[in-house]
C-alpha cells in the first residue's frame, strides 16, 4: 500500500519525464490520480491494520486524513490541469507534469512517516519539487517569486531541521538513546528535557509554520501563489500546507504527551491570532485577487494554529478545517485561475463583472469566498464553529472574541475584492482571451464545492469516525 | 338617557356660540360693536345654500376631507364628558381613541390642503403638522397625570376625577397641566398667538390657509368642525381648571354651559391682549406646554 | 583525540569568520567547500567506534558539501559575471566584528545550555549556534543571489554539525535523504540564479523587488 | 405532527420555487409561472399548517438525526413561530404574483431567474429560521436567509449604488451572523447542549451577555437603531416586492429572534425590558424622524419600517418588564401589542412598497420632487395606498391603531393604579409614541401629498397609468386585510394570546388575556361607526353636490400672475420644519444659493438628509481604517533579506513568549 501511495507517483513522474508528447503527457496526472485515490480508499476502508515492515512508516488517523484531503485535491486538480494545459500549447509541460506527480509522492510520503526526520526530508522534497511548478510561467515575476520560495523556504525548513535534532537531543539529554521516531519519542515523552523541548518545539513552529505560512513567516506566499498558475496554487494551499501542518501535529503530540499544552497552547494561539491578524490587514484594500487569496490561507492556517492550541475539545474542528480549508481552497484557487485566465490580469482594476463573463467560475469564486469565510450552510462554518465551541468549552473567551473579530475583518477585507470582481458590468475594454469555461476547468470546481457544501449540512459517519479517531490519537488516548 | 340627549343637543348646537362669543369679547376690547352673537350660525347657513367650486387639480381627497374631519370630530365629542355627566361613550383607552380620532382628523385635512397643489395650501399643512408633532406629546403628559391621579383609564373616569374629587397633592401637577392643555386648546384650535383666524394674508396663517380652497357647503362643514373641535377641548379644559358641580342636573348643566361661554371669554381676552408670536416662536410656546405638563407627571410620579 | 577534534572545530569557527570577511564570492565558495569537507573529517572524529553508517555519511558529506556543491555553485558563477560581492549592507569588518559577538554568544549560551556528556564535543553545540548565527548573518546582510545561497549553505553546516552528536537518532537513509535533499536544493536554486542572471542580467537581489504590496 | 410536516413540505416547495425556472430558457415566462405556482401552493399548505398549529398546542419536536459534529436538525412548530410563519405565507406569494408582472422574465431575462430562485430561498430561509429549534440548524437558516435576501436584493448590480447597498448590507448581516455565532456558542456553553428549550437556571451575568449578544445580533436584522445602517439604502436598491418581503418579514426574523432567546432565557432583571423600551423609543422617533427628511420614496419606506420596529420593541420590552415584575397584564398587552404589530406592519408595509412599486414601473422614478399628481393617473393605487399610509400612521379604523392602541393601554398600566405598585418611568414612553404618532401622520401626508396630489413636478409622471391586475390583486389583499384586522380586531386575538402565553413562562401565564383587559369589542364597534358615518356624509354631500355637475376653476393662486408646477410646495419643503425640529439628529445639509441683483439668474437651494450613523460614523471609520491599515505593507517590500529577518526574528519572540508563561 504505502509502496503504491508512494512510489507509483514518483515512477509515473520518471514515466511523464520521458513521455514526448505535450499532448499525451497530462493525461497521466489523472491516471495517476485515480490509482492513488482508489488505493488511499483500499487504504481508509482497511483501518487500522495499515502498516509497513517498517517502524518509521505508519498511517496513522491524522496522516489518513491528510492523505485523503490531498488525493481527493489532487485528483480534481490533475483533471482541471489536463484542461488547463491545453490552454498553454505554447511551451512544454515535461517538468510540469512530472513535478506535480513527484509532488503527489513526496506528499504520500509525509504522511506516512512516523519518523521526524524522514519527514522532514519529505516536506523539504516537497518544496523542491514545487518550485519549478511556481516558475512554470517562466517570467520575471515567477522567476522573482520562485527564488524567495525557495530561500524562505529552506532557511525555514533548515530551522525544523534543527528543531528536529533538539529533539532528537532532548531525549538523548534524558539518558536515553537519542531516537526521533514518533513512537518512541511519545512513549518517553515525560523524560525529555524541558529546555531542549521548547527549544525544539519553536523551532519546529517556525521552521514547518514557514511551509505552513503562518506570519511572519508568509512572506513567500503572496508571491508564489500569486504567480504560480491555479492548479499549482491549489496544490500549495490545499496540499504543501496540509502537510506541513501533519509535521506540526507531531510535534505538537510529542509535547502534548510531555505534558506542555500550556506552552505550546500560547505559542500556537499568539502565532495563530497574529496570522489572523496580518492575513486581516493585508487583506483590505488588496487589489491583486490571487494574492488575497494567498493571505486567506494565511489566515486560515492561523485557524488550524488556534484551533491546536486550544486544544481538546477544538481538536475535532480543526481536523476536520483541515479537509473544508483544503477542498474550499481548492475552488477558489481554480476559479480564480478561470478568472485570471479570461481576463488575462489578476488585479481588480481590469477585472469586473465576472459572473457576466464566467457565470460558472464567477459563480463558483463567489461561492468559495462564502464558504472561506465561514458562511453556513458549507464546510468551513461547521470546522469553525466547532473550534469556537472547543474555545468556549475551555474558557478562552477572548481567544474566542478575537477569533470572531478577526472573521469579520478578513470577511469584509476578501468581500470587497470579491464582489469587485464577481458583479457589474464586464469593462469592454478588456478583450478575452480565447478562454471559455470547458468541462475540464469547469466541472473539477463543481464538484470540490458539492464536497464543501456537503460537509456543511452532513458528515458521512466513516469520516467522523475518523476524525474522532484522530482526536483520540493526537490527546495519545488508545 | 336625557344626560345623552343635552350632550348631543349641546355639542350640536354650542359650538358656533363660541366663536360669536370670541368675536364679541374681541369686538369689546376693540370698543366696537362688532357682529351679533349668532353671527356664525347665519354664516353656516349661508354657506349651506351656496354652490361650490372645485379646484380643477382636485381629486376624491378635497372632498372626503371635511366630511371625515366632521366625522371624526363629532365622534370625538361623545367620548368628551360635559361637566359632571358622563359621556355617552365610555370604555377604557377611549383616551387614546380620542387622541387618534383627531389625528385622522387631522391627516385629511391636511391631505385635502395638499390636494389643492397650491404653496400656500402646502404651507399651512406643513405647519399643522409640525405644531401637533409637539402638542401631541403635550397632550399626553396630561393624559398621564390626569390617569394617574384619577386612577381611571376612560375620559369620563379621569376628567372626573377620584370619588372625592382632586386631592390636594395633586393641584400642583394639574395646574401646570391645565397651563398646557390650554396653549393646546390654543394651537389646536389655532388661535392667537399660535394663528390669526382673522387674518387674510395668506403666508401667516394655519387653519384658514388650508381651507383657501374650499366653498361653499364644503367650507361650512370645515367651518362647523372648527367650532366642535374648540368646544370639545373646552370642556375637556374646564374638568381641570373648574371641576365644580352642584348636585342638581339642570344647575350643573348650566353651570357647565356657562363655565363654557367665560373660557370663550377668556380666549377672546388673550387674543384681544397678545399679538400672534412669530412662526418660529410658536415651536417654543408648544415645547413649553410640553414642558409644563412633563413636569407635571414628574412632580407626580417622583 | 577531543584536543584534535576541538582544534577543527576552531578552525570552522574561524573559516565562518573569514567568510564574513570576504568580498569576493569566488573565496566564499572556497571556504564553505573547506568547511564542508572538514565537517565530514570531524564527523568521523566525533565517533570513536567507527560504523558503516558514519563512515558512508561522513564520505557523502565530504563529496557532497565539499566538491559537488562547490562545483555547482562556480558554474553557476562564471556563468554570472560577477566576482564580488559589492556594498553589503554592512561592512566586511562590522560583519566580522558581528559574527565574532555571534561566536562569543554562542559560546557563552552553550555554556548555559543542559549538556550532556561535558566531556567530548564541548565546542560542538557553540560551533554549531555560532555557524547557525553567522549563516543568517550572511543571508540578511548580503546582496547577490549567490552569497545568499552561501549563507544558506552556513547554516546548513552548523545544523549538521549539532546533527553528528545524534548519528544514531538519524538513520543512514534519512541522513543520506538530508544530504539529497541538500544537493538538490542547491541545484535547484543555482537553475534559478541563473534564470535571474539571465532574465535581470544581475545576481543582484535588490532588482528582484517587482512583487510587493 | 402533521401540522408539522405540512410546514416543512411548505419550505421544501417555497425554498425550491425558483429552480425549474432555471432549466428553462431566459425568455420563456413558463419558469416564472411555474414559481409564482409553486410559491402559492407552498404557501397555502404552509398556512394549512399554521391554523392547526395556532390554536395553542405545540406540535411534537421532530427530530431527524444528523450527520454534523455539532447540532441537530430538531424543528417544532409552537404559536409563537406560527404567528411569525403566516406572515411568512403570505407576503411572498403575493409578492410573486406581482413579480409575475413587475419583473416579467421576458423584461428582465439576464437576472430574472436568478431573482426567482433566491426569491423563493429567501421564503423558506425565513420559515426555517422560525421552526428550528437548534442552534445550528437555525444559524444555517439565518444565514441562508440572509445571503439569498442579498443576492435578491442586489439583482441589479450593475448599477453601482445597489452594489454599494448590498455590501453594506452583506456586512452587516455578517457582523450580525458573528454575534449569533458567539451567542450560541455560549448558549451551548451555559446549557449544554444547542437544543433551544428553555433553560433551567443560569448565572445572572451569563445570561445578560446572552441578551445582549441576542439583541445585537438580531437588532442588526431587525433594524433597531443604530444598527440599521443597512436598511434604507437595501430596501431602496431591492425590487419592490423583495423590498416588501424584507421590510414586510425578514425584518421580523431578528424581532423574532429577540422574542425567542428571551423566552428561553430564565432570568429577566427589569434593566432588559429597559433596555428594549428605551432602544424601542430612540429607534422609533429617529426612525421616523429620518423617513421625514428622505426625498426618495423607497428609502422613505424604509426609515418608516425602522420606525415601527421600534413600536413593536417597545411592545416587547413592556412585556419583558412584566415578566420580570410578575404583572400578566403588562405582558398580555405589550407582548399582544408586538406581535399585533409585527402583523400589521407586515400587512400595511408590503402594501405601500407594492404600491412604490407600481409607481416606480411606471415613471422609473423615486424621487419625491419629480412625482405629483399621481392620483389622477393610478387612481386605484391611490386608493390602496391611503389605506396603507392610514393604517401606518396608526390611525382608527385601520389595523394600525388597534396595535399601537394596546401598547398604549400596557403603558397606562404600568402608571399603576389604586394599590397596585406601577413603574411609571416605562409609562413616560407613551408620550414617545405620541410623538412617533404625530410624526408619522406628518410624514405620510408628505408622501401622499407629494406624489399622488397636487399636479405632476416633472413629466416623468406622463404615461403613468394604473398597473395590469396581477400586480393590483396582491395590493387588493393586503388593504383588505388591513380593513378587516382594524374593524375586528377581535379575531386575530386568540393566536396572539396564544403566542403570548408560549412566550411568557410566568406561573400565571394561563391568566394572561388580553379581552379581559383591552375592550375591542368598542373599537370594532367605533371602527363601524365612524366608516358608516364617514359613508353617510360622503354620500350625502355625493348627491348633493355631483362631481361631474359642480363647477371647476383652477386653484386660487392668491393673486399671482403665472403660478407653475414647480411652485407647489415640495416634498423637501413639506418635511423642513420637521426636519429642522431635528436638525440635531438628522443633521441635514442644505445648499443655499446666494441672489442678488434686481433680476437674479436662476438659482438652485438642495438640502440632503444623509444618515447620520452610517455616513456620519461607520462609513468615515471605514474609511480611516482604509487609509491607515495598508500603511502596514512596507513590510512587505520583497527584500529577502527582511524576509528572512522576520524569520529569526520571530524565534526570538516566540522564545520569549513561551518563556513569559513561567516554565518551571
Amino acid at each position: 500500500m504505502a509502496f503504491v501511495l508512494i512510489c507509483f507517483p514518483l515512477l509515473m513522474a520518471a514515466l511523464a519525464a520521458v513521455v514526448s508528447s505535450n499532448r499525451v503527457r497530462p493525461w497521466l496526472l489523472p491516471a495517476t490520480a485515480l490509482v492513488h485515490v482508489a488505493t488511499t480508499i483500499a487504504v481508509l476502508v482497511q483501518g487500522t491494520g495499515v502498516s509497513t515492515g517498517v517502524a518509521w512508516l505508519v498511517l496513522d488517523p491524522p496522516g489518513r486524513i491528510v492523505l485523503l484531503q490531498v488525493s481527493v485535491l489532487f485528483l480534481l486538480c490533475s483533471f482541471y490541469a489536463v484542461g488547463y494545459l491545453r490552454y498553454r500549447r505554447d511551451q512544454t509541460n515535461r517538468v510540469f507534469c512530472a513535478c506535480l506527480l513527484a509532488f503527489l509522492g513526496v506528499i504520500s510520503l509525509v504522511t506516512w512517516s512516523h519518523h521526524l526526520g524522514l519527514m522532514w526530508v519529505a516536506i523539504e522534497a516537497s518544496t523542491l519539487v514545487t518550485a519549478p511548478l511556481i516558475y512554470f510561467n517562466r517570467t520575471q515575476r515567477s522567476i522573482e517569486a520562485t527564488w524567495k520560495y525557495l530561500l524562505v523556504g529552506s532557511v525555514g525548513i533548515a530551522l525544523a531541521l534543527l528543531g528536529t535534532f533538539f529533539l532528537a537531543y532532548a531525549s538523548l539529554h534524558a539518558g536515553l538513546d537519542s531516537t526521533l521516531t514518533l513512537e518512541s519519542l511519545l512513549e518517553h515523552a515525560p523524560r525529555l528535557s524541558k529546555p531542549w523541548l521548547h527549544a525544539a518545539f519553536v523551532l519546529l513552529l517556525v521552521g514547518y509554520g514557514t511551509k505552513m505560512g503562518l506570519a511572519p513567516m508568509h512572506t513567500w506566499k503572496p508571491d508564489a501563489y500569486g504567480e504560480a498558475p491555479g492548479v499549482v496554487g491549489a496544490m500549495l494551499a490545499g496540499g504543501v500546507t496540509s502537510s506541513a501542518f501533519l509535521a506540526l501535529l507531531r510535534v505538537y503530540q510529542v509535547c502534548h504527551a510531555a505534558g506542555d499544552d500550556a506552552y505550546t497552547s500560547r505559542l500556537l494561539l499568539f502565532i495563530g491570532l497574529f496570522s489572523m491578524a496580518v492575513a486581516g490587514v493585508f487583506m483590505v484594500g488588496q487589489r491583486d485577487f490571487k494574492r488575497m487569496l494567498a493571505y486567506s490561507s494565511v489566515e486560515h492556517m492561523g485557524i488550524l494554529a488556534v484551533g491546536l492550541g486550544i486544544g481538546g475539545p477544538a481538536l475535532f474542528g480543526t481536523m476536520l478545517h483541515v479537509l473544508t480549508n483544503g477542498l474550499t481552497k481548492g475552488v477558489l484557487f481554480l476559479s480564480a485561475g478561470n478568472i485570471h485566465r479570461d481576463y488575462g490580469s489578476k488585479s481588480t482594476d481590469h477585472v469586473r463583472g465576472a459572473m457576466q463573463r464566467l457565470p460558472l467560475s464567477g459563480t463558483l469564486f463567489l461561492a468559495g469566498f462564502l464558504a472561506i469565510t465561514g458562511s453556513p450552510p458549507f464546510g468551513p462554518f461547521i470546522s469553525e464553529f466547532a473550534i469556537l465551541n472547543g474555545a468556549f468549552d475551555e474558557g478562552r473567551f477572548v481567544t474566542a472574541g478575537l477569533f470572531l473579530f478577526f472573521l469579520l475583518v478578513v470577511f469584509i477585507g476578501m468581500g470587497a475584492t470579491v464582489l469587485h470582481v464577481v458583479q457589474g458590468r464586464a469593462p469592454t475594454d478588456i478583450h478575452r482571451t480565447d478562454y471559455r469555461d470547458g468541462f475540464l476547468t469547469g466541472a473539477p470546481i463543481v464538484v470540490s464545492m458539492m464536497l464543501v457544501l456537503m460537509l456543511g449540512l452532513y458528515i458521512p459517519p466513516p469520516l467522523s469516525a475518523l476524525l474522532g479517531d484522530a482526536v483520540r490519537f493526537l490527546e495519545n488516548q488508545p | 338617557m336625557s344626560t345623552i340627549l343635552i350632550h348631543l343637543l349641546l355639542l350640536l348646537s354650542m359650538p358656533p356660540l363660541l366663536a360669536g362669543v370670541i368675536n364679541k369679547t374681541k369686538a369689546w376690547f376693540g370698543g366696537r360693536v362688532g357682529p351679533p352673537l349668532f353671527q356664525s350660525y347665519y354664516d353656516l347657513a349661508k354657506l349651506a345654500r351656496k354652490r361650490m367650486v372645485l379646484s380643477t387639480t382636485t381629486t376624491w381627497v378635497f372632498r372626503i376631507g371635511p366630511v371625515v374631519t366632521l366625522a371624526t370630530v363629532l365622534m370625538a365629542g361623545l367620548l368628551v364628558p360635559m361637566g359632571r355627566f358622563d359621556a355617552p361613550i365610555a370604555f377604557t383607552g377611549d383616551l387614546i381613541f380620542f387622541a387618534y380620532l383627531l389625528g385622522l382628523a387631522r391627516f385629511f385635512t391636511t391631505a385635502a390642503a395638499l390636494d389643492t397643489g397650491s404653496s400656500f395650501e402646502g404651507m399651512g399643512a406643513a405647519r399643522e403638522v409640525t405644531f401637533a408633532c409637539l402638542s401631541e406629546p403635550a397632550v399626553f403628559f396630561a393624559l398621564l397625570v390626569l390617569a394617574k391621579v384619577s386612577g381611571s383609564l376612560t375620559l369620563t373616569g379621569m376628567l372626573h376625577g377620584p370619588a372625592g374629587g382632586f386631592s390636594a397633592a395633586t393641584a400642583a401637577p394639574l395646574i401646570l397641566v391645565a397651563i398646557g392643555l390650554f396653549v393646546v386648546l390654543l394651537a389646536e384650535n389655532c388661535r392667537i398667538p399660535v394663528d390669526d383666524p382673522s387674518t387674510h394674508l395668506e403666508l401667516t396663517m394655519i387653519h384658514e390657509v388650508m381651507v383657501l380652497d374650499h366653498s361653499g357647503p364644503l367650507l361650512g362643514v370645515i367651518l362647523y368642525a372648527a367650532a366642535l373641535k374648540l368646544f370639545i377641548f373646552g370642556a375637556l379644559l374646564l374638568h381641570v381648571v373648574a371641576p365644580f358641580q352642584t348636585g342638581l342636573s339642570w344647575a350643573d348643566w348650566s353651570l357647565f354651559v356657562g363655565e363654557m361661554i367665560a373660557l370663550a371669554v377668556a380666549i377672546g381676552v388673550v387674543e384681544s391682549v397678545m399679538a400672534r408670536l412669530l412662526m418660529r416662536r410658536v415651536t417654543y410656546l408648544l415645547t413649553g406646554a410640553m414642558l409644563f405638563c412633563g413636569f407635571g407627571f414628574l412632580l407626580l410620579v417622583r | 583525540m577531543t584536543s584534535l577534534l576541538d582544534a577543527l572545530l576552531v578552525i570552522v569557527l574561524v573559516m565562518n569568520l573569514f567568510a564574513l570577511g570576504t568580498s569576493r564570492i569566488h573565496a566564499l565558495i572556497r571556504i564553505v567547500s573547506a568547511q564542508g569537507a572538514l565537517l565530514g573529517v570531524i564527523m568521523v572524529l566525533v565517533h570513536r567506534h567507527l560504523t558503516i553508517p558514519v563512515l558512508a555519511v561522513a564520505a557523502a558529506g565530504i563529496a557532497i558539501k565539499g566538491f559537488l556543491i562547490p562545483a555547482i555553485m562556480q558554474r553557476a558563477l562564471q556563468q554570472a559575471y560577477v566576482k564580488r560581492e559589492i556594498e553589503p549592507l554592512i561592512s566586511p569588518l562590522a560583519s566580522i566584528l558581528l559574527g565574532a559577538i555571534a561566536t562569543a554568544f554562542a559560546v557563552l549560551l552553550a555554556g548555559q545550555l543542559p549538556l550532556v556528556n561535558q566531556n567530548d564535543g564541548a565546542l560542538l553545540v557553540p560551533t554549531s549556534i555560532a555557524t547557525v548565527l553567522v549563516g543568517f548573518i550572511i543571508l540578511t546582510t548580503r546582496f547577490k543571489a549567490l552569497t545568499q545561497v552561501v549563507g544558506y549553505l552556513v547554516l546548513e553546516n552548523g545544523i549538521f554539525v549539532f546533527g553528528m552528536l545524534l548519528i544514531e537518532a538519524m538513520p543512514l537513509v534519512v541522513e543520506m535523504g538530508v544530504l539529497l535533499d541538500l544537493f538538490v536544493g542547491v541545484f535547484v536554486i543555482s537553475i534559478i540564479v541563473n534564470h535571474i542572471n539571465r532574465a535581470f542580467s544581475t545576481l543582484d537581489t535588490r532588482q528582484l523587488v517587482s512583487l510587493r504590496e | 405532527m402533521s401540522a408539522t410536516w405540512n410546514i416543512l413540505a411548505a419550505i421544501v416547495l417555497l425554498s425550491f420555487s425558483g429552480v425549474p425556472a432555471c432549466l428553462m430558457p431566459r425568455r420563456s415566462a413558463a419558469g416564472q409561472r411555474i414559481a409564482t405556482l409553486l410559491m402559492v401552493a407552498g404557501s397555502l399548505l404552509g398556512l394549512s399548517g399554521v391554523a392547526a398549529s395556532l390554536g395553542g398546542a405545540n406540535s411534537p419536536l421532530v427530530q431527524v438525526p444528523w450527520g454534523l459534529p455539532c447540532g441537530r436538525f430538531a424543528v417544532m412548530v409552537d404559536p409563537l413561530s406560527a404567528l411569525f410563519l403566516g406572515l411568512v405565507f403570505v407576503v411572498p406569494a403575493l409578492g410573486s404574483v406581482y413579480g409575475l408582472d413587475y419583473w416579467r422574465q421576458s423584461q428582465h431575462p439576464a437576472t430574472s431567474r436568478r431573482l426567482g430562485l433566491f426569491y423563493g430561498l429567501l421564503a423558506g430561509s425565513m420559515a426555517m429560521v422560525l421552526v428550528a429549534r437548534d442552534g445550528v440548524l437555525f444559524l444555517v437558516a439565518w444565514e441562508v436567509m440572509a445571503i439569498a435576501a442579498y443576492f435578491a436584493a442586489t439583482v441589479e448590480d450593475d448599477d453601482p449604488a445597489v452594489r454599494r447597498a448590498g455590501w453594506i448590507y452583506l456586512v452587516a448581516t455578517h457582523a450580525g451572523t458573528m454575534c449569533l455565532i458567539a451567542m450560541f456558542a455560549l448558549w451551548r456553553h451555559a446549557t449544554g447542549s444547542f437544543g433551544l428549550e428553555p433553560a433551567q437556571a443560569m448565572p445572572v451575568a451569563v445570561a445578560g451577555t446572552l441578551f445582549v449578544l441576542a439583541v445585537t445580533g438580531f437588532g442588526f436584522k431587525a433594524g433597531l437603531m443604530p444598527l440599521h445602517v443597512w436598511l434604507p439604502g437595501a430596501h431602496a436598491a431591492a425590487p419592490s416586492h423583495v423590498s416588501a418581503v424584507m421590510s414586510g418579514v425578514m425584518l421580523k426574523m431578528g424581532v423574532y429572534g429577540i422574542m425567542r432567546m428571551t423566552a428561553l432565557l430564565p432570568v429577566a432583571p427589569v434593566w432588559w425590558g429597559g433596555l428594549l423600551l428605551t432602544a424601542g423609543a430612540v429607534t422609533g422617533v429617529a426612525g421616523i424622524a429620518f423617513a421625514i427628511g428622505q426625498q426618495d420614496l423607497k428609502r422613505l419606506l424604509a426609515y418608516s419600517s425602522i420606525e415601527n420596529i421600534g413600536i413593536i420593541t417597545m411592545g416587547l420590552g413592556l412585556a419583558l418588564i412584566g415578566r420580570s415584575l410578575g404583572r400578566p397584564d403588562w405582558v398580555a398587552l405589550g407582548m399582544g401589542a408586538a406581535l399585533l404589530h409585527v402583523w400589521n406592519h407586515g400587512l400595511f408595509k408590503p402594501l405601500l412598497f407594492l404600491g412604490a412599486g407600481a409607481i416606480l414601473h411606471s415613471t422609473h422614478t423615486r424621487e419625491l420632487d419629480r412625482l405629483g399628481g399621481m392620483g389622477a393617473r393610478m387612481p386605484v393605487v391611490m386608493v390602496f395606498f391611503v389605506i396603507g399610509a392610514v393604517a401606518i400612521c396608526g390611525l382608527p379604523p385601520l389595523n394600525g391603531f388597534v396595535g399601537e392602541w394596546l401598547l398604549y393601554l400596557g403603558l397606562f398600566r404600568t402608571l399603576g393604579q389604586g394599590a397596585e405598585a406601577g413603574f411609571p418611568a416605562a409609562a413616560a414612553v407613551a408620550v414617545a409614541l405620541a410623538m412617533i404618532g404625530a410624526m408619522a401622520v406628518a410624514c405620510f401626508v408628505k408622501l401622499i401629498g407629494t406624489v399622488f396630489l397636487g399636479t405632476a413636478r416633472s413629466d416623468a409622471v406622463d404615461r403613468a397609468q394604473d398597473p395590469p391586475p396581477s400586480m393590483v390583486a396582491p395590493m387588493l389583499a393586503l388593504a383588505g386585510a388591513c380593513v378587516f384586522l382594524g374593524l375586528f380586531p377581535s379575531f386575530a386575538i386568540p393566536a396572539v394570546e396564544n403566542a403570548t402565553r408560549t412566550w411568557a413562562a410566568l406561573a400565571n401565564s394561563a391568566s394572561i388575556s388580553i379581552a379581559a383587559i383591552a375592550p375591542l369589542g368598542w373599537i370594532s364597534a367605533l371602527g363601524l361607526a365612524l366608516v358608516a358615518l364617514v359613508g353617510i356624509f360622503a354620500l350625502i354631500s355625493r348627491i348633493a353636490f355631483p362631481t361631474d355637475t359642480t363647477a371647476r376653476a383652477v386653484t386660487w393662486d392668491c393673486g399671482y400672475a403665472r403660478p407653475s408646477k414647480r411652485m407647489q410646495y415640495s416634498g423637501s419643503s413639506l418635511g423642513k420644519s420637521l426636519v429642522d425640529l431635528f436638525a440635531a439628529l438628522l443633521r441635514p445639509t442644505s445648499h443655499q444659493p446666494v441672489i442678488h441683483g434686481l433680476f437674479p439668474n436662476s438659482a438652485t437651494f438642495k438640502s440632503v438628509v444623509t444618515d447620520t450613523v452610517l455616513d456620519g460614523m461607520v462609513l468615515p471609520l471605514f474609511r480611516s481604517a482604509g487609509r491607515f491599515l495598508p500603511r502596514f505593507r512596507v513590510l512587505q517590500q520583497a527584500q529577502v533579506q527582511t524576509y528572512v529577518l522576520y524569520v529569526v526574528a520571530i524565534v526570538i519572540v516566540l522564545l520569549g513568549v513561551g518563556a513569559m508563561g513561567g516554565q518551571p
